[in-house]
Order: structure tokens, then C-alpha cells, then sequence
């Protein structure tokens, strides 16, 4: 951890308070539905990716999650989220028609490493609720490796987000939301 | 179980009418489970998901789950994964490869073919009056490949496979297996939709949906609109239920495909998915009327194969009467380019699966419709499926081929239910045989 | 279903037994939903919710999900939320605006009244064969408005809504309608309790359980202990299952204040608030008796009118004989000030509803009350409803309505039960017409 | 119901073969709770866990839930926790100290023998006319107590506990109550399995398993490996499906033990914990075979005695046929000192229990052993109950005591499914007092 | 954003502790059933508000909630506050006899305004778990909106609650206890 | 709060951010399966307890839980807590084999108290959730209180952890998982 080795004890917490801020912001940007906006916080060369999780014996864990470039849930760059996007806010998108209502929570945020390209890795837990219509719900578990770069203004944005779920089997009729 | 007596009269084959209880009622569904899943060939897995020996896949044949493992002779073994002592189940990992299958609850180790190698105490406590050879893991009654396709029966009268999937099935698996030396991709996406596992299997062959189902597709750009017409559609009913239906390619365009490709000129990417059915090996295989088949097969009862993207197959497994998983399992050519492999693997993880573009809002209709036929009024009001009914022809194509050429219809979601129904009043494959419905030869 | 063919015998009126069964057994309950809810007239909504043409609201009825819309003529149409095509819902909204019912399956569009208006490729796919006319929404068999409130039946036999709901069932309503032009305020509130329906019915008309389960309410001052006491009750039994139960007004009283109105006197807010009972309309509408009826009506089978305090509705609909969702519906003047508005939408808030100071301790007895309904032995004795049985006379007053002044009493809970039992054991309406019981006239 | 009239014929004792249906079958259930344990004698609680006069402990039996409590004359009550007027429950908490039972709905309040004390409105509402008398919480038709083991039953017909349990239900009690004065320690460990309850019993009967289900204990050093052979293991069969099955202790050392406990020779742990079985108390009590007696003892249907380590009860609470809650009672001799006593609590704490270093292990077997049951060809063949059968052979001890000396075997498990065929089959205690199988007297 | 622009990041950073530190508190004081002391807690012109929440198809948004003065699911000053504490306390509130078990937890939280009057708008998101008796279980998700105040020693009040759950239909018995 | 009380605002903050890294870090490698790890931060003299909760009358509150020395669900020191290390470790533990995938979250972490023996008390509320196989899942909600202590080198250590769950009847097969 290079450049954060170097940070002083306060500068962490701060580094650590501006990131937590900004995964809170963009949390809830997904769920009041500001979609563009959130598009906006992510980085030309975004890579968003989700594995397929199986259930394996312990002494075959390299079969646990499929790896990139083969299949996954997700795997996205900004060209493809700005299709969901745009999907998501068209209103013949029926699996989003009434829309859903999400609650995106992080939890257990910690900074876990600083590439030489001056990205902070930031790995998190993550709740993903949603509920649909009169009583559908389903509730999405696992955790989350998110890289933040700033841009020239300083802000940061986010170039790349792999997403470990729990579930092996989705239990939800689709996942037409993002994560 | 309340239905065993029954004769089902569900489905109006005339008027195009099927009764809405099929979808919902417990005992229908339990009938399902004996007459149709535990009689037919299912789909298990390919044979390139069992690389070696010992390499093995848990499925389910309706609500049974089985081990698919590659055995010591390098053969596939289809097993019901329940141990015949205290009946816990003797594989827990949905894929990976092991020496044997070892019960967790007392020991007893079987073999990679299911025989019962070794008990624990088998001297001491069982004092050498235990016959290994009657308690090894039930195998299905026929496990058979179709070019790499593993199939499974666990009724032991059922006919062999190739007479089970008879040319339609057949050119159904064709349409993948011909393309190339194809093998599965890592990575199958499972997902559960409260859903009545028919519902999926009738909207596989509906080229209907598409233009309002996935009318999102078309605004973001991922579908041309026009695309969405289908008006040169073809439809194959075979025996025992399955079918295909959609797109038809023009024999003339093929043909002049075919010279361009001779003459080494270039081709635009749509071109190139087509190449393959121009080969004397696709028309030896899948015949004339096979070759220009653009449409998405269903191998009854569950499987579909969809041909018209990336070559994928999506089994329909049921979980109750208002529930379903679906699987998708992608194929890819082994000498294709890692370029063309990503391509085709990349438009694979976002049309289906369920964060997939188009599939996303399938779900939903169809789980609406389960629902709604579980309401005390609504469910005495059937559905309809006249779309097209007693409007078009069959034509015989001089390779013997029966097909309908015809615009968007629900020829194949009827024959689907009428087939459906054959086999629910069936007590056995021989009445099966003896009383299906024979697939029409004039008009449809 | 195992119901279709048993006769109930499982109220004992003559001891005030009720056998517990009917709580949680679910061929009772497949039971009701035929021959209850899918032939009764059933509360919709109240014409204020639809505004302008193509305002909804979803309801239900039984398990029936309906939409209740205006149409461009104004008429409030009742329709099955089902297409007639897949089975798909049509609307998913709870309540909005919107110029036509469009399927997201495959587009069918239906008109406000549920005609089929469009279907994509009528002439393309279905070649022009398609009857539209016979495949609209399903609407409901009758559709009335009494004063505002909008019922429905799906039984084309049912009586008409005004002999559906006698005099009694109208008073009911008149205990809202008549306070002044009334509508509904903006929000239902929606919560789900695992316990059968019945119990919840039977709640309303039990004046016997708020000194004891709402006890808390007294103690933190919401109510008055000695307002807990119930000595002067009314108690109106109606045909086909209607009730009425709870406070008597005092004649005398009643005049005086009206004298006091006369005067132009100024009234305390609990004076106020019965003004409109001394009115000639309110003694026109409701006669003699109604006037001084505070208590509360039960429409048959499961619509409470709670008019004591802020006039509202609560409909009881099931789901599953083990669960019930409890819809409240307040009403308020349009005429009133919002000062006035506020206090008793205020009220309302603070009352009932999930997390009402009264109502969050009723659920958890009807949820116990269902769940040892299943208790194997548990369930082998019958519950009691033999308060004031054989004690109390019937009156019949000059306007030949005719009640029973007495105490806390249980004969509401009998007669709903009683009811319950005569509908249950008619095959349709004409043998309920013929052999519902008739409404005691001397003793009960 | 549906099993009312079938005669069970699933569990062949000749071939010790039992058919999978009964562990996941509705009907079987239902039938199960009515013949079985709402008639059989049930274990509610230990007296100790009823201090004084209004302390007091819920359990169920199948799925009535049932009040324990020590009432004012010192006697201790079982009541079904639901009280006549609406079904409400009358005790919500799980254990406690009370005056009455206080009806939260209404307000009735019982005495702790369950009678009706109090009725609000008695004179007001119910007018005097309400009989207290008839409408009390239903007791329990029968309650006894076994050196402070209280068992129910809701059976009037059904013979005393004393016959009921029989010298093999006695034995088993007296494996904890002949160790000292004991006592529950304060916490009952609760948890739910998703497995059907005749899978856990069957289990506590199975010393097969542990080498294998246990094999990590032994690797952590918790067990020793060879401890898990159980070479010398005694089983015992009695009346009405009792039984004991599990190691044995050796004459020899038992008198040798009781020498030198008699010289003062100090002893070591595993001595220690024996030397109570060289009693003369427990050699009256339990018999020659009773003391040598090291297994685990079954009394019928569901109450495990777990007297190898630490005295404990394990008792399985049917939780539909799917599921089972397991609660565990652990004892401690009131003499006993601290050091000693948390000894105990500790290893107890350790072993079983969710969290249970052993019992972890245990679960998931059984919950998968329940769920391919379900399987619809899976479940045609029967679990195999083969081991030792046919192979061993009865002795009776001078002490009259019959018992077979052998290794590991499932005796006891085919006797449990024997003598539940036994159970299922009569209709009344009369049938089966008459029909019930004998205990075998020569070979098994 | 006008104090809270001016404030420095470590400044921003002390008072986010600070806030959320408070709304900890706050949370566990509910959760021990340390009632009295949480109305302590509010200021003394409290609004506590849950609107009815409503699926409504995306073009018509401004159906999605009812407004304040209309239909709610709570609406309360202090006075109401007092009553369902006093009720909570008393031992014949039945539905809180034998009391619930609860678990207010509270993550993504914001400080998205602070106004002219001095009081500070938070954000957050919220997952209260209820267990009752042998094994009801219920889980409400949702988002809020607080308004702290300082009083004269400096100490958070809170000054306004806007609770915003995600469920339509109230799965739940009751809402017995507070948010 | 003896030493507590004399830190200053942003002194505590700092505590604050290190107790909850350590807390995060500590949930990470239970969630990771990196056992041996996490058996490196507890204290030789850790107890690690969790007691039986039980529904009780609002008026004998006394009785909700199990005291220490009784029957519990965990009740561990070291080498209980290596034993249950080691057996998830075991490819026999059937269990955890094929392990369960789980998903320690934290939250509300609140610093309550400093011990003269210069532990801090810190207290948070937990869900930890679990899915096995194809679709079995577990939720365990409740508090918890954990006693650290720096070691020589100033890292923070485990020395007592009490867990209380909100259950009272386990609706799990079996808890084969840290808390
Ligand atoms: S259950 Fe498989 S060995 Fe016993
Ligand atoms: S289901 Fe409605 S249009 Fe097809
Ligand atoms: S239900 Fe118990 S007093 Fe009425
Ligand atoms: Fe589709
Ligand atoms: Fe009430
Ligand atoms: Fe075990």
C-alpha cells in the first residue's frame, strides 16, 4: 500500500470520510432514481462486472467465481450502462414499469489499497433491497471492490466495480436494477 | 394424488383455448412430475462440461436432482444424487470433479457409475450380509448423447432417444452442434421466476412479445424496430410435443451466400453467423428445410434452444406450480478466435440471464399470468391461442421435411399444450405412443 | 375441491358454538372464495377516488384482483385485471390516471370500459380472424354506486345492490353518506395480519374486547375508562349477514339538541359532531332507528363502516385463510373547514392503521385466535358466542325497523356466523334466496 | 383427511426396508399428529423447571402448544394455551412466574389450574347466565410425573404413564434421575431444522454415524477415533416403540469399581461419573442390565435421553413434515459443586445444541435426507434399515431385563418405524393396546 | 449549502461523528427501551412523519407519497410521541406484551443541508428489525430525513423525522414501535 | 468514561476510525475464511459468549437472558475458539463443507466505555447472513459489545465479545459460523 502507508493517521480518516461520502452520494443517486447523474461519476473506461458464483467443495475454490471475460451477471463498460440507463428511464421498460424502489446500504467500508496509477481500492459490504408492486421483495448480499480515481477538478469517480454476491442461485426474477 | 384419475380436457385444440388452472393447480403439477419429467428424455448437461473423468454437474430431472459424472470408462453417468441408507445426498457442489461420492451422514462410498464401493463396518456391523451390488446409486434408466447433448430418461420403457427427439428435435440440437466443434462456456446463470414453468416454454416460440415486451431493447438501440416484425416465420410441430418457431432464411440468399464465400469475398458479421449452414455437412444434417430454420426450437418439455444470438440453451425447471429456474448454458466454437469468442460471449451476458437486456422483462409477464390464474373467477376464462389457427398450410419439402411457412402465429404454443395434454392422460409410454397426437400433414 | 360436496354444520346458533375449523382449514377457505366472495357484492372504492375519465383504483375481490376506472361516459367500470390473450395484468399501478389498459406482454390495448380497442398485427397475424368482442377484460356481472359507494358482484344472478344491502346494509352506509358531501381523503392504508378474515369481522361488532385490549388507550388518556362500558347498545341484524352493533343514542337527547341547533346555541365538538342526525334528511334517510344508531355496521361479507369516530371504511380482504389485509378508507366533508379536516384526518392517523394507538393491539389477538385453530386438539372445541343469548328482545319501531336495545352482547358475532353458514351451503343464489335465515323477530 | 382410511403398510420389518414417503408426506402428518402425539404421552418439563406455585414454562405437544405450571396447591397443570371464548392464547411468554392467566383480548382470567376465575361483565353482559364452569382452559386429559419428569397426554383413553413408559422408558429416565437430586439448568436450547422429526429420532439411535458426521470433532481433538467404533453395544426394545440403543458397560468393571469406591481409592473423571451406577439405589432402580446400560434411550415418539455425557433431554418438536425444532434440557445434580457443575454446562454448551461442536455436523444431513424425499422417483425406493438384522439374538437377564448384546446395528431404528406402523394403524388406544407389535423375544 | 460549505473538511468530518455518533445514540436508546430518555431527545415542536407510500406508474411521481396534513402512517408532535412511549411502557399494551425486540440500524448517512435556522438536514438510510415471541420476524427498509438542532448546551435535538419506507402494503401485524 | 472523557473531539474521532478499521478488518477475515488470521486478534484470555435469549413478560426482565457461566450458545475461550477455527478448516466438518458464504456486517459502532485497565468497551449492532448451497439462507440480527486492548505494538486486540441476538428460537439448521 504505497501511497497510503504514507498518509498520517488523520489523513486517512479524511481520505476515508471523502470516500464513504462519495459511495453514500452515489448510493443515493440509484435509489431517487437520478440516473444520469450517476453515470456522470463514472470514468470513461468504467469496467462494471458481476461473476457467477457457484457452490464448490472447499478444495476447488478457483471454480467459486467464473472469471473475466467469461460469463457473468454483469459486465459492463459505460457504453453498456448507459444502455441500462437509458432503459431504466424509459417507460416501456416493463420490469422497471410501476419502477422499483431500491435501497442501496454500505457497510464496513474500508480503503485496501492505492495503485501506482493513483487509484484507491475501496472494498465494502453491500445490501441491495428492493421491493416491487404490493409486496415483492428481494434483498441482494455480498460485497464490493470499487476503484475511485479523482478527476482534474479532484472529484472522484469510479473506473472500475466488481461485485461479489452471495447468492449462488438468483432468487429474484431479474435484476433490472444496478448494484 | 387427486389427479391420477382424471382425463385432462384442458386444451381446445379446436377453438385454440387452454384452461388457466394448468398453471396454478397443485395436483396438475404433481401429475407433471410423474407423467411428464419422470417419463421423458431430459436435457442434463454437454458433454464438454465432464472434461475427465470424475468431472461432474448437478441437475434436476422436474423436482429430482442428479449428479451428471464422467465415469472411469469416460462414460456419462446420470445419478440420482440420494444415498440409499438414510437417503442424504452424496454431491452437495454444483460442479467440480471428484474421485467418488462420499456420504457425509455414515460413509458409504460410491463409484463414478454410482455402484457402492465401500460401508463402513461392513464386516463388523453388517457382518457380510450386506448386498453392495442392490444398494449403489440409482442410475437413470437411459442416459444417451446427441452430438454432445446428454440427455436422460428415467422411465426405462421410454423409446431411445433418437426416436424421442425425431428430426425435429434433432435439427432443434443441429442448430447449435452444427456450427462448429462446440463446447459450454464456464459459467451457467441460474436465476427463479415465480412463474409457471409452461409459461416460459409458450413464450420461447412467441415472436409476438418482442416488439412490446422488449420494445425498451428497440429505444436504446440494442433491437432495430423493424427487426421486430417477423414476417417470414416458419414453424416445425414434431412428435410428442416439441417444435421450433421464427425467423426463416431465403434459400436464394443462402445460395448466393454460399458462391461469395466460395469466391473468398468478405463478409459483413450477419454473413458470417450464416456461413455455416451453407456447408454440405449442415445441409447433409439438418436438411434443406433445416438450413434456412431461424427459429428457436423447444426439445420437450424444457429445453429451448436458442440459435438466433450466440448459441445458448435455457432449461426450464420447475419448483412448484408457480415457480421456475431458469438456466442458461452458452455454447461456443473451440476454434474460434479469443476476439470472437468475447464478442459472442459479451452479447450472451447482456440479451439473457437476468440482468440481461431483453430477458429482464420477461419475468414479470409471465409471473403476472401464473398469478392471475389462481383468482377464483379470472381462472374460469381461458387463454387464447388462435393466432393464426386454421390459416396455414404444411408444406412437404422434398427432403421429406413438413414446415409451415407463415408470418408471427401460435401454431407451436397450441401444439405445445395439445402435446402437453397426450401425455398427461398417458399411464405409459405405450399408451403414449399409441394415442399421441400425429403432427398435422395438411393445415394448421 | 374437497368442500364442493360437505354441508356445513359448524355453527351451533342454538348453543352459540362455533366449530374452529372454519378459521384456518383451506378447503373452507377455496370455499368462501366461491361461494362468498365470487357472489357477493363486494365494497370497490367510493366515486370520489376516480376523479375524471381514466382515474383507477386496484381492488380486490376474494382473490379477484379488479380495477375500478371511469370510462369516457363517466360510468365506473369494474374489470377483471387479467388479459384475456396470456392471463397478464393490465394495470400495476395502485391507483393513477391513464387513457387505456395496455398489456405489456404483447400490446393488446383495452378501452376504459375493458374493450379490446387494439391488437398488434390484427390483420398481419391474425389475418382478420380475431373476434375482438369477446375478448375484453372481463367485467364484473353488476356494477351499482349507493350514494357514492361503488360495489360489485361477479355473479350475474345476484339481487340487485339495494335488496342486496336492505335497509339495514344501507343504513350502514347512510351512517357516512348522510354527514355531508363526503369523499374520500387522499391514502389507504394497507397492512397485512396472519389471521383469518372472520376474526377480523367479528372484531368490529365486539364493544366487549376495548376496555380489556385497549386498555393502554384508556391509560394514557386517549379514551375514558368509563366511556368503555357500552351500556346502551343497539344491535340491527340485516338479511344475508348484514349487522349492525355499538352505541344508542338517546331520543331525547337528540331532540334537545336539535332545539339547541334551532336556537342557534353554540355546541361542545361532541354535540357537533351528531348535528346532522337531527336533520329531516338524515331522519328521512335513516328513520328513527338510524338516527340514533352509533354503532358499527358490517356490509356482508367484509366491509366495516367505523363511524363512531372520523368516518371511515375498513375492508377486510383475504388472504389465505391464515392471513388478511386490513384497507382503510377515511372519509371527510368536502364542505368542512380545513381546520376540521385536519382534526379528524389527525384522528383517523392516530387511531387506526398499523400503527394506530387503538388498532396495533387488535392484531396480534386475531392472529393467535387463527393460529390455535390449528392446533390438533386445539381446534376440537368450538368457540363461545353465547353473550346475552336468548336474552334480549327485538323491537320493531313505527318506522317498522326493527333492533335490539340491550348491553354488550355477542348476537352481531352469532348472526354473522349464522350468515356465513347459509351462504356457504348454497349451491347458488336462488337456493340462498330460498333458504337464508330469516332476520329474528321476536327473541335472540 | 386423506390418510384417515388407508392402512400404512410402509415399513417392511422382514427386509428392514421403509418407505421414503412418510418423511415428507402431508397427509401422513396430519394423520401423525392425531394419532401419535395428541395420543401418545409427551414430555412438557422437569418439576424443577416449576420452582413455586405460578412458574411456569410453554411447550407444545405436536403442534398444541401447552402451559406447564405449578399451581396453588403445589400441583403442576398442563393447559392448552387457548382461551374457549375467541381462541386468543392466554401466556405468551416462555417461561416465567405468574398469579393467573389474564386473556388479553377480552380480559377472561384463569386460575392456574385453568379454571374460569373471572368474566368482566358476568352480571352486566352475560346477565349470570354464563356457566364458568364449562369453559375453563382445557387441561391436559392426563398429567404424571416421573422422579420429576412431567409427561401429558391428551388422551383420556390412554393407559398410565408407569405402563406406558414401561421398565425400558423407566430405565431411560432413570439414566438421569438416578445420578442425584437433579435439577434443569436455567436455558433450554431452541433450534429449527428443516428436516421431518422421525429423521432426528431415528438418528439418536445411530452410533454408525458419528465416525463419519463427527469425523472433524475427532480431527480437533474433541473425540478420540477409536472411541467412535462402539464395539459393545447393548440394545433394548420396548413396548409401544421405546428403546435404548448405544454402548454398553462391562459387569466386571462396574463391581471392581464399586470395590474400590468402597476402599476410598481415588478415581478418575471417567470413573467418577460412573461410580452412581455401583449404587445399591440405581442397581434397585435400574437392574442388572439398567446399570450396565451406556446408550441412548427413546421415549416414544420424540424425547431423546442424552445420558452419555452430561445428562440431557433432547426433545423434537414437529414442525409440519418438513421441519422439526429441537430443544435441549440439560441436568445437574443439586449437590454437585460449582467447579463440577460448570464442567458439565461447559461440555454441554459444546457438544450440542446450533452451535455444538458435535451437533453442527447433524442438521444438514437430516434436512437433506427429508428433502429427497420429495423427489418424485427418488422417493419410489425405501431407505434401508438392514444392519444386523436377523443377526442377533434377545437375552434376558436374572433381573427379567430382556436386552441384545451386539456391535453397532439398527435394531432400534426398525423397531421405531415398527412400532410407528403400530401407532398409525390403530384408530384408538383400545386397537392399539390389542394390535401393537410384541417385543421380540428370541432374534432380531 | 451555506454553513456547511464554509466548514473545512476536518471540521465537515467532526461534525459527521458528531451526527452520526447522535443518531446512534439515539437508535439504541430505542433499542434498550430507554424510552423516557429518548424523548428527551426531541425538540419540543417535533414533527414525526411516515407518509403512505403508493406503486404509481413513473409517470406520475407525485403520486408515489401523500403530503403532510393528509393520510399518514405517522403524524405526530410530542404529545402523540409521549402517548406511544407512555403506551410502550404500560404493561397491558398487548401488542408490546411481552415487548418486542428490536433493531434500529442506520447507515449511509449524509448531512445534506443545514439551514438558516441553524438546524442541520441529515440523510440516512435505515433497516429496523422486529422479533416478536417465538419467531415473527419483520424488517423495515427505508430511507429518512432528520432535522438536529443544537440546544443550549450544545446538544443534537431532533427536530423534525421524515420517514420513508420502501414497502407499499405493511407487511406487518402493527407498527408498534418508533422509528 | 474515565479516559474517554479527556480526549478531545478529534482524538475520539480518531479512536473512533481505528476501532471501526479494526472491527471491518476483523469481519473481513471471518468473511474471507482466513481463520488462523483472525484467531491472530483475540487476547489469550478471550471470552467469546453469546447467551440464550428467551420471551419474557415486560415485568420479570430478568429472565430474558442466560448469565454467564450458564447454559449459552457460545461460551468460548481460546482453545474453544482454535477447535471451532480448526474444524472449519477440516474438509469433514460437513457444515461448512461446501462452506457457507457469509457476510459479516457492522454497524452503529458506538465507543461506551474505557476500562481502567485501558480496554475499550465498544458497542455495534451486527446482521450476519449466510447462504449455503443453492438457496439456504440465514439472517442473525442483533448487538453486540466487544472489549479491545492494544497490544506491545499498539494493535488492537479482542478480549471479550458478547453477542446478543435478537432470536429466541434459532430458525437456523445449525450456527456453524463466527460472530
Ligand atoms: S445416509 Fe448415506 S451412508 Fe448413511
Ligand atoms: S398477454 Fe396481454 S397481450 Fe398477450
Ligand atoms: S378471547 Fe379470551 S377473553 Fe375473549
Ligand atoms: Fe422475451
Ligand atoms: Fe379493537
Ligand atoms: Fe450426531
Amino acid at each position: 500500500m504505497t501511497k497510503i502507508a504514507d498518509l498520517s493517521h488523520n489523513e486517512l480518516m479524511l481520505l476515508h470520510f471523502e470516500v464513504e461520502q462519495f459511495l453514500y452520494r452515489e448510493a443515493n443517486l440509484l435509489d431517487e432514481r437520478h440516473f444520469d447523474e450517476w453515470i456522470e461519476l463514472l470514468t470513461e473506461d468504467i469496467h462494471y462486472w458481476m461473476p457467477i458464483r457457484r457452490t464448490t467443495t472447499s478444495n476447488q475454490p478457483e471454480l467459486e467465481f467464473t472469471s473475466i471475460g467469461g460469463m457473468a451477471l454483469f459486465d459492463d463498460n459505460l457504453d453498456f450502462l448507459k444502455m441500462r440507463v437509458a432503459k431504466l428511464g424509459a417507460s416501456n421498460a416493463w420490469s422497471e414499469e410501476p419502477p422499483s424502489r431500491t435501497r442501496h446500504s454500505v457497510s464496513n467500508v474500508r480503503i485496501v489499497d492505492a495503485e501506482d496509477n493513483g487509484r484507491i481500492v475501496v472494498a465494502c459490504n453491500f445490501q441491495l433491497y428492493r421491493t416491487r408492486l404490493e409486496s415483492e421483495e428481494d434483498s441482494w448480499i455480498g460485497c464490493r471492490k470499487d476503484w475511485l480515481e479523482r478527476n482534474a477538478q479532484g472529484h472522484f469517480k469510479l473506473a472500475q466495480r466488481h461485485i461479489f454476491l452471495d447468492q449462488t442461485t438468483i432468487l429474484s426474477q431479474n435484476m433490472s436494477t444496478l448494484f | 394424488m387427486a389427479g391420477e384419475m382424471m382425463v385432462y380436457d384442458w386444451v381446445d385444440y379446436e377453438s385454440g383455448q387452454v384452461d388457466r388452472r394448468i398453471f396454478s393447480d397443485q395436483d396438475v403439477y404433481q401429475h407433471e412430475l410423474e407423467r411428464i419429467f419422470a417419463r421423458g428424455w431430459n436435457f442434463i448437461c454437454h458433454e464438454s462440461q465432464l472434461a475427465e473423468s470424475g468431472s461432474f454437474f448437478l441437475n434436476y430431472i422436474g423436482e429430482d436432482q442428479v449428479i451428471a459424472v464422467r465415469d472411469r470408462d469416460q462414460q456419462v453417468q446420470v445419478l440420482l444424487n440420494s444415498c440409499p441408507h438414510r437417503g442424504n445426498t452424496v454431491c452437495s457442489a454444483e460442479l467440480g470433479r471428484t474421485r467418488s461420492f462420499f456420504c457425509s451422514y455414515h460413509g458409504w462410498n460410491f463409484d463414478l457409475d454410482g455402484k457402492l464401493l465401500a460401508v463402513p463396518g461392513e464386516q463388523e456391523y453388517y457382518r457380510g450380509q450386506l448386498d453392495k451390488s442392490r444398494l449403489g446409486l440409482k442410475t437413470a434408466a437411459q442416459v444417451e448423447s446427441y452430438k454432445g447433448f446428454v440427455f436422460a430418461t428415467l422411465d426405462p420403457e421410454a423409446p431411445n432417444l433418437t426416436d424421442y427427439l425425431g428430426w425435429v428435435g434433432a435439427l432443434g440440437l443441429d442448430l447449435i452442434a452444427e456450427r462448429g466443434d462446440m463446447e459450454v462456456v464456464d459459467g451457467i446463470q441460474k436465476n427463479r421466476i415465480q412463474c409457471n414453468w409452461k409459461l416460459a416454454v409458450d413464450n420461447l416460440f412467441d415472436w409476438y412479445h418482442p416488439k412490446v415486451s422488449h420494445g425498451s431493447a428497440a429505444r436504446i438501440g440494442l433491437m432495430n424496430e423493424d427487426e421486430l416484425r417477423y414476417m417470414n416465420q416458419m414453424v416445425i410441430l414434431g412428435e410428442y410435443g416439441h417444435a421450433i418457431g421464427g425467423a426463416a432464411f431465403d434459400e436464394g440468399k443462402l445460395a448466393n451466400l454460399a458462391e461469395r464465400v466460395a469466391s473468398g469475398g468478405d463478409l459483413d458479421p450477419v454473413d458470417k453467423a450464416k456461413v455455416w449452414r451453407t456447408t454440405e455437412g449442415a445441409r447433409e444434417a439438418m436438411g434443406s428445410v433445416g438450413v434456412r430454420c431461424g427459429g428457436h426450437p423447444n426439445i420437450f418439455p424444457n429445453l429451448w434452444v436458442s440459435a438466433a444470438g450466440p448459441p445458448q440453451l435455457c432449461l426450464r425447471i420447475p419448483r412448484g406450480p408457480l415457480a421456475t429456474e431458469l438456466w442458461w448454458f452458452t455454447f461456443a466454437d473451440r476454434h474460434q478466435s479469443t476476439a470472437e469468442r468475447r464478442t459472442a460471449v459479451m452479447m450472451a451476458n447482456h440479451i439473457f440471464g437476468p440482468s440481461g437486456l431483453l430477458e429482464q422483462d420477461d419475468g414479470e409477464n409471465w409471473s403476472h399470468s401464473t398469478r392471475t390464474s389462481l383468482g377464483t373467477v379470472t381462472r374460469r376464462r381461458p387463454l387464447d391461442f388462435s393466432m393464426g389457427l386454421r390459416q396455414d398450410r404444411i408444406t412437404v419439402a422434398d427432403s421429406d421435411q413438413s414446415y409451415i411457412d407463415t408470418v408471427v402465429n401460435e401454431h407451436a404454443q397450441l401444439w405445445l399444450y395439445r402435446s402437453w395434454q397426450d401425455w398427461m392422460n398417458a399411464d405409459s409410454w405405450r399408451a403414449l405412443i399409441d394415442n399421441h397426437s400425429p403432427v398435422p400433414t395438411d393445415t394448421v
